[in-house]
């Protein structure tokens, strides 16, 4: 009902397209189409309405454009049943998907310089993002890597938006042999950069968050934890973030992020309560804390 | 036609029958993206406790065939933060509210009961009988002995405004749930809903470890719909005037048929508002069209249905 | 890689996990059409009373969600027959026989167990802990009470001879399964199986009726794996060394990897028979595919898997 | 493994056609079709992999054809979700088919005059069996029933076919308004019947079996229980049908069945367990009629 909020639609798949190991599948969905910033994803219903695999699948959005009134372009590499089932559509069939899903990429006011950082297909939603920055006049660089040569996701594209693009590979059958964080540093110094912005795994976060620590460099992260909803009512999806408060808060990854400041991330303690955690067994919850909880904002 | 869909759980009149389950549906506030909170039966907000909680570790949550394991272990903002932030919300929104509360010890539940019954708009409270007894060595719940619910019941009762209905919500994977269902009654709770989660537990066969952090959790979703009607249909036989809240699996209009001619007044969404944020709207819309296909012109008319003969 | 597919269950050893469930796979004739019924671990037959009996009346099944509700009352032709004209055919086809008996008395069962062991080819037998108590009222089983199912296994174990190990068929809707387990262990049972059907009830929402007749039914399925992989993973917490038949919705190669990484020695196809005849030989190969693509060379090294850390 | 037992094929979809009501839905399964005797049926796992509608449905098969190696031909009404989902299949979609399934009709060994009896789509078992009746020089006459016009199944290939072909609706739309069993008697006697075949609905059954017997003509009734496996191993498709040694027994339709003696069957008693059926409380279990019971043949 809320105007920028989500929204859920049966829209019509345009097509289905192979890109090395990816899937790539673009709906017609004006509604999330106008609604949506660059970071947020969208969850899609897998298996037909009388399926077993009764939960959504999240995916980031890789592309948005104008055609037929609105289209949402998401991509992925098949795991499991969910994406199994996604790459078998065709066009014209219809997916329901829910959208635009969580907090977007904060963007710089003034042009500065960004370098993005992709592992796999979490490097889909750096792409609009990409786009967002260079309207806004920012110098933008990627490194992006991935387990081998067909899991660099859209190195091509990288090159065509950024002024520099740097791939690793861990087998070394393209770009630098090795991980995005061994190159990382070096391109934050002869870019300039001002800014990171990661995707991927947890671990390459971590990493990314350090080496962006190590030179002074702001860096946003987005997150991919098991979500059952996506919607901000399961609470499964929980990481432990510190506020600007300095407490500890066990936040939704879906609506409270994906994306967070990576230094808020509490990395090394995501799948425990950290002890002093906001209602964890160590927390010392004083009434400024409880105040502050109620006037919060939330989702 | 225009079917009568107002449904009565004792003192407690809803405008349809289709409410949503305790920590399914947070307050409202995110689903009300996709409707119009005020246009289902009533909102059951997540379980509060006295204090924050910060829940249990990651992973939380595993899918199943036709369902799911969660252990999110009552993570919430405690009693304080949902009466001055949450609940107002949902109030100025024109939502109905069924508060559930959850306590670790009886002292505890009496608070809750009396801080929440004593906040204006509250419709009724339901007392979440699946929290861990601190009285029992290896965590059994309070449902898992009859005498101890009744305890946690009588206290809420007791300590809640007398005219704010209490239902006690039973868990299924118990003994007796007719047994559990009598002791609440006896301690005067004045309906009851029904199913919790059930006890399970999936193992990641990519990792070979299981599958939600801490092994067990609780299944929910439509596999275990035939639990929550099988216990339903006991219930209402055993005691046809008590009134019930069924839940458990609830997908679509049809299952919201089933659960009442089972015994159920009123039936929760759950799980599904997961998968279909839409859900409760649409359950509505189903079910309101399927009174009409059947010419049934008042939806308490379907109340135990199943239970005479020749129907 | 040829990975060795032997499990052990105490004294009995199977060429690989994969064994049918009770009741559901007849005596192996139907099946034999599919697959060669001595490729698989053993076939547990559909349990057999002294009598024959007639079953219940129909409809006798309903279809849920992953899942199906029956009620077929242990329809069988009774032991004479089953000796003379069934397990004969399962035996001269090669299949390993693991007989499932279900008595009404302890009498009863003392006598099927010597019956059944004293025929030359029997592996094991399996005794139905789901059966009805007659000495409690209101047709409890005597899963029901861990010192009733206890003299039903101490009664099978001293009537049969003492080669063929005796396994006891657990329930899961039981106030505590690791207590029931444990209370069989002492009876001497040389290992358990678990879980039979669970308690559930579906409403035809075309009639308004119960859609098995006599209201109850029992679960079976995909829906009730997570309840059948937590009592395994909580009865061989409890109990390492205690051999156990793990079942409750296996469909696939990979929910055998499941069951034994919860600590099952062997696993059990039900009700997936039924959608899918040759969903045994299907399952077996799955299942060393599975072997084969994780480099594991024996299958009993991924019994109890998920208990320890960092596996 | 044995030689005519069932088998089940992943096979694939020749074409879906509508009927009036119904759809027809030919697949490619020639072990199915050089296996297939008319009565007999095939099981249809529905919704795919993932589907959380376990069970098979069961149809009798309606025409076989040595197109391909050969085919066969199915055909149903929507009734629930199973259904709904068969209607949607298109032509090369894989079905997992199952059959042939049951005991066929008996055929006459010699040239008699046979009256064919259905209901709705429960007609359609009927179409091969009417040729398998002509191929022995067999009279065939049929007698088919519906709701309504729509429902009335293949009158045209029945008026090819047949001698003659008598059609009632309940609701007049078609033929004579009423119930095959109005007509039945006046057929049975101006075609001079030795022999009555049925296919609909349990009631439409007793009735055509109280109509033949009246006439002092044997009966054949293929019988419609819900049935969990098909195969004969789940035990939840039985009827009371009483043995040739006057005993009755809680048989499964799908092994032992779907095609019984009609006087054999007890239609008063279905839906329960009689007194004196085998095993049940009222039955007295002989020595004699055990020893029958080991030597008894079972599927
Ligand atoms: C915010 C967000 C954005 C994502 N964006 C992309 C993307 O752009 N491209 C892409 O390929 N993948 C993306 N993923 C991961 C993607 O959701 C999973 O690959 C997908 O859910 C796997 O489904 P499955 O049925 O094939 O796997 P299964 O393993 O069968 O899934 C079982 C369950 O686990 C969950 N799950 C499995 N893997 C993951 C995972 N890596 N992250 C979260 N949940 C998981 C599923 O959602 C499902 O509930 C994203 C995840 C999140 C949380
Ligand atoms: C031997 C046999 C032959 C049949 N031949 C035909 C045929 O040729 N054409 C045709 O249209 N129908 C036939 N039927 C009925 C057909 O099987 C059902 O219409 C179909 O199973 C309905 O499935 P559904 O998922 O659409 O219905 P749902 O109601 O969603 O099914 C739920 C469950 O009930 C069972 N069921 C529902 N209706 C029936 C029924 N009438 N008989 C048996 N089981 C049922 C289903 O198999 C399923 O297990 C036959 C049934 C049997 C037993
Ligand atoms: C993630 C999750 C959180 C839940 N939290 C609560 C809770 O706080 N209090 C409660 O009484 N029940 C809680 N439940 C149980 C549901 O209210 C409901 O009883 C159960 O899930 C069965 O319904 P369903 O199958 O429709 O989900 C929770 C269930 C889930 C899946
Ligand atoms: C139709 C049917 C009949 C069954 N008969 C028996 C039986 O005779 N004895 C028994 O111990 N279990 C019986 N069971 C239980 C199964 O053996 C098994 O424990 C249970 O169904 C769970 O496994 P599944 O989900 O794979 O079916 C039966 C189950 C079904 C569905
Ligand atoms: S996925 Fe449900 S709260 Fe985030
Ligand atoms: S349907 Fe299973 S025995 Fe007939």
């Amino acid at each position: 009902m809320s105007d920028n909020g989500p929204v859920q639609v049966r829209c019509p798949v345009l097509n289905v397209r192979r890109v090395d190991a990816y899937y790539a599948i673009t709906v017609v969905a004006p509604g999330i189409a106008e609604r949506f910033r660059s970071g947020q994803f969208v969850s899609v219903a897998v298996g037909g309405d009388h399926s077993s695999t009764l939960l959504r699948r999240p995916f980031a959005v890789h592309d948005v454009k104008p055609d037929y009134g609105g289209t949402v372009e998401f991509l992925f590499s098949v795991r499991g049943t969910g994406t199994a089932w996604l790459a078998e559509r065709r066009s014209r069939d219809l997916l329901d998907v829910v959208g635009p899903l969580g907090r977007p990429f904060p963007l710089p006011r003034d042009p500065v310089n960004c370098v993005l950082v992709g592992g796999g297909s979490g490097s889909a939603p750096l792409f609009p993002l990409a786009q967002s920055l260079r309207r806004r006049g920012c110098r933008v660089d990627f490194v992006l890597g991935g387990a081998s040569a067909d899991r660099v996701f859209s190195a091509i594209t990288a090159r065509r938006i950024a002024e520099t693009a740097v791939f690793t590979t861990d087998d070394g059958s393209f770009g630098t042999r090795g991980r995005v964080t061994d190159v990382l540093g070096r391109v934050i110094e002869e870019c300039r950069s001002d800014a990171v912005y990661a995707c991927g795994p947890m671990p390459m976060l971590r990493a990314v968050t350090a080496v962006a620590a190590g030179h002074g460099v702001p860096v946003q992260v987005s997150v991919e934890e098991t979500m059952a909803c996506g919607t901000g009512i399961c609470m499964t999806c929980v990481v432990p973030v510190v506020g600007e408060d300095g407490v500890t808060r066990m936040v939704r990854s879906c609506v409270d992020g994906p994306v967070f400041r990576g230094e808020q991330v509490r990395f090394d303690d995501v799948g425990t309560i950290p002890f002093d955690a906001l209602g964890a067994p160590g927390w010392k919850g004083s009434s400024a804390a409880r105040a502050t909880e109620s006037t919060r904002d939330i989702a | 036609m225009n079917a009568d869909l107002r449904v009565r759980l004792g003192a407690l009149e809803l405008p349809n029958p289709v409410v949503t389950a305790a920590g399914c549906a947070g307050t409202g506030r995110e689903l009300a993206h996709f409707f119009d909170i005020a246009s289902i039966g009533a909102v059951t907000t997540k379980s509060v406790m006295l204090e924050p909680h910060a829940g249990r570790p990651s992973p939380r949550m595993a899918e199943t065939p036709s369902g799911m394991l969660s252990t999110t272990g009552m993570q919430g903002p405690g009693v304080d933060v949902f009466l001055q932030r949450d609940l107002p919300w949902l109030l100025s929104r024109g939502g109905r509210a069924i508060v559930s509360v959850a306590g670790s010890s009886l002292g505890e539940f009496g608070e809750l009961a009396r801080r929440v019954s004593g906040t204006a708009g509250v419709d009724a409270i339901e007392v979440n009988l699946s929290c861990p007894d601190p009285e029992t060595p290896s965590g059994r719940r309070f449902a898992d002995d009859p005498a101890r619910a009744a305890a946690v019941v009588r206290t809420v009762r007791s300590h809640a405004r007398s005219e704010v209905p209490v239902l006690a919500k039973l868990a299924a994977d118990v003994p007796d749930v007719v047994e559990l269902a009598e002791a609440c009654a006896e301690a005067r709770a004045d309906g009851l809903s029904m199913i919790n989660t059930v006890r399970g537990m999936a193992v990641d066969t990519r990792t070979l470890r299981p599958a939600v952090a801490g092994g067990m959790g609780g299944l929910s979703g439509p596999a275990i719909r035939p639990l929550a009607v099988g216990c339903v249909y006991r219930v209402h036989e055993a005691m046809p005037d008590m009134p019930i809240i069924g839940m458990g699996g609830v997908r679509t209009g049809a299952d919201v048929v089933e659960f009442m001619a089972a015994g159920a007044s009123a039936v929760a969404v759950g799980t599904v508002n997961f998968s279909d944020p839409s859900a409760c709207a649409r359950v509505l819309r189903e079910f309101t069209e399927s009174l009409e296909a059947r010419g049934v012109s008042k939806a308490s008319e379907l109340v135990g249905a199943a239970h005479r003969q020749g129907t």
